[in-house]
């Protein structure tokens, strides 16, 4: 069985470690907030200004000056730090924040990614995705691995305008964790259920298969 | 200090000398930390052609997205267009120049323009469409693209206190882009929730000097929530 | 938050994996808000061949300047060397090597090093001896030269307070270059004169975040003044 | 008879205007706010980081983390903000300083000058003063107009290393205030008794002498 969002966020905060910091996108990244490990403790950066995410308020915490960077609503954790927007990238881009969890269109063999407009159709603007996945060392793309007409979304060249080349490194789809390395994907695991062959039909760039791909273990 | 007594009582005041095709950098983040008294009042000057320098332009009816109604902007130098439909689509029928920038850049570009750096290197974009007609150059084996510093005119702001003569102190993440936009204006008109005395902030703990500040204003705010997200009980 | 603890207990563990020819940043100005401890703890190692990132080298005997007692020094990146005999007769003399550097240059460079940023242009000394070996670009009609970013193996820096996840602020005109340094070491470590829990410091009101600092260790200071200078009466 | 220290600042002091933010380098600059005109205020920026700087302290007030630029201890002025050594040459370098004094070795006719080194003989090292004279609009240098063995100090071209090129506009010696502009020294005051033909003597660049040139005036 494919996995759903609240699964692939699971299985994103394995890759978590204790004393991180991390910066979540919009989406599903954002969910990875709830399934951080009870053994570590993580840093949440959101880049319009704050480090260390707090719970969504309740109706009398909530602050029109508090938001994140998807405009939610927001409170600040224990040893948070507020800064300007500058700070924020200086952080980003110097390479200090230590993962980088964020959504994309396609991803390709390169490691390109495209996240942030389809000419003609959609235009969102980059926001800080350009910056975050050119600072991050570590930078895990989460996606479904085909669209809706099962057009694999892992492909030999991005078609789309990129928002950065060559730096992703995993890729977490509701079918299967790949590293990216060497002109392919690299199959690490696989959805609960969900063969090699599903996977293999759904990834349009070149795939490398080892002869044994487990299953993911959502053990807590 | 009456030589730097930069409180104004009213916002023709504030934005007096603003006039058509002029460049405005603005503070805020979507409609955190936007100087809503001073976007209104560029609204009633109606004054056209503008290039406005900021994240965000508002949402369709409030903020700087009031602008896009008149057709003030002729170009908008953004990172983000989402969730305002006008901007999308004046952006998308060519009727208003978008330059698409990110964030981090854009936070630079601001930052530097106030700092007197003309231009900066940076592996933001580096590939991608942001880079065209962009020089690429190598420093220790990576690709970096130039980009130059943005200044405007104008610049208006939106802190949480001043005193009377431009220290302001920013709250929460309402900071955002308002300090850079602050030293980035060759006139910076700040908008506030409190105007204090002097020495009433800690010399430590001011976020933006007023040597940077030319007009205060104090301002009523609405203060808008794009998106109120509570917590489960 | 056991990962976020940063606290160390000794200087040994403070400095742990400092060897021969790495390259230090360091805060201060002059003897004001230079880490002491830190400092005694390189002399201590015995370390040589390094390249010291600062704005000053300390005086003859205290500060920065006892590691050229011992030769410790190869290189020194630095817009002063007044007021230290020793830093001016070796660099005369030629047994050390001084990149002398504008201080709003060696400012952004450390800042730049920090935020990714591996050069920026400016106008400070361009047709200078400080131009020479560097590309000259023109913006806007004026001449501007170009500057590489600098980044430590270690950044040395003293703070006021931190909390134990390496929140920190800074007192008085002892912030200096310090924040920057901060930012710019693979490995930067902080001797502050006081140590609070995570929560005491206000999120608006710190100076440098966390998220750039590797230990902290509690110092005591003897805070010498270079010139006591006093009031009339 | 030629200004001594005190008048020199005291005829730089005529240059400020109320509300001007004003950086003093060290030696007579430093003198010039003990001559602020009564009727205005000027804050001065200190370039270790200190906007505002007060009177000296007493000796109850002396703090070790509170010099200015010249290392000595001060005080904070009402108003004076506190900040990092970047963002004070961010203020200096973006031109937000309304006025900066400095002092020099040498000034040349095209408006460079030579403030740090002396080859062989002499090395300080130029601290902020490139930033601040490649910052500033507004540069007014204070010096002797000649050496001890009486060389001219203002000069068709600095012989010494340089600190800036074509940034000082205005000069004040113990003779004379001077204007740079078109390559050549214009001559604008001179002090109380002395002759322009002393100027002309002392002054090995390119020297503008006006038909009439007023005696400076130490009125209050």
């Amino acid at each position: 069985m494919s996995l759903n969002r609240d699964q692939i966020a699971m299985r994103v905060a394995q890759e978590l470690e204790d004393g991180y910091y991390v910066n979540l996108g919009i989406g599903i990244p954002t969910l990875v907030a709830n399934y951080v490990p009870n053994d570590i403790e993580v840093m949440l950066q959101s880049e319009n200004g704050l480090l260390g995410i707090g719970p969504y308020p309740t109706e009398d915490q909530v602050d029109a000056d508090m938001i994140n960077a998807g405009k939610e609503t927001v409170t600040a954790a224990l040893g948070a730090s507020i800064f300007s927007s500058a700070e924020s990238f200086a952080m980003i881009r110097g390479g200090h924040v230590n993962l980088t969890v964020l959504g994309a269109f396609e991803v390709d063999q390169n490691g390109n990614i495209a996240s942030y407009m389809i000419p003609g159709k959609l235009v969102k603007g980059m926001g800080g995705a350009m910056d975050l996945v050119a600072g991050a060392d570590n930078i895990i793309v989460t996606m479904t691995h085909a669209d809706k007409r099962d057009n694999s979304k892992l492909l030999e060249n991005c078609s789309l305008p990129l928002t950065g080349v060559g730096c992703v490194k995993r890729i977490v789809t509701d079918l299967a964790v790949l590293e990216v390395k060497d002109g392919a994907f690299h199959l690490l695991e696989r959805a609960p259920g969900v063969s090699v062959e599903e996977i293999q039909q759904k990834t349009a760039g070149k795939l490398v298969v080892p002869e044994h791909v487990p299953e993911m273990s959502f053990d807590a | 200090m009456s030589g730097f007594n930069k409180v104004v009582s009213n916002y023709q005041e504030a934005m007096a000398g603003l006039t058509d095709d002029m460049t405005i950098i603005a503070g805020g983040f979507g409609l955190c930390g936007i100087p809503e008294g001073l976007i209104t009042e560029i609204k009633r000057l109606g004054v056209k052609g503008l290039t406005i320098v900021s994240n965000n332009c508002g949402t369709d009816n409030f903020g700087l997205g009031m602008l896009l109604e008149d057709k003030q902007i002729k170009k908008m130098v953004s990172s983000y267009v989402g969730e305002n439909a006008e901007f999308e689509r004046q952006y998308l029928s060519g009727e208003l120049e978008v330059d698409l920038t990110p964030q981090g850049t854009l936070a630079e570009k601001m930052r530097a323009g106030g700092a007197g750096i003309p231009a900066f290197y940076t592996a933001t974009g580096f590939g991608t469409p942001v880079a065209e007609g962009k020089e690429v150059r190598q420093f220790n084996g990576r690709n970096y693209i130039l980009e130059e510093s943005v200044t405007g005119d104008f610049a208006i702001v939106k802190a949480w206190k001043a005193d009377k003569i431009g220290n302001l102190v920013y709250r929460d993440t309402a900071m955002n882009f308002n300090p850079m936009a602050a030293t980035a204006g060759k006139i910076t008109v700040v908008e506030v929730e409190e105007i204090v005395e002097v020495g009433e902030l800690d010399p430590n703990q001011i976020h933006t000097p007023g040597i940077y500040v030319n007009r205060i204003i104090k301002g009523s705010f609405e203060k808008r929530i794009e998106k109120i997200t509570l917590a489960k009980n």
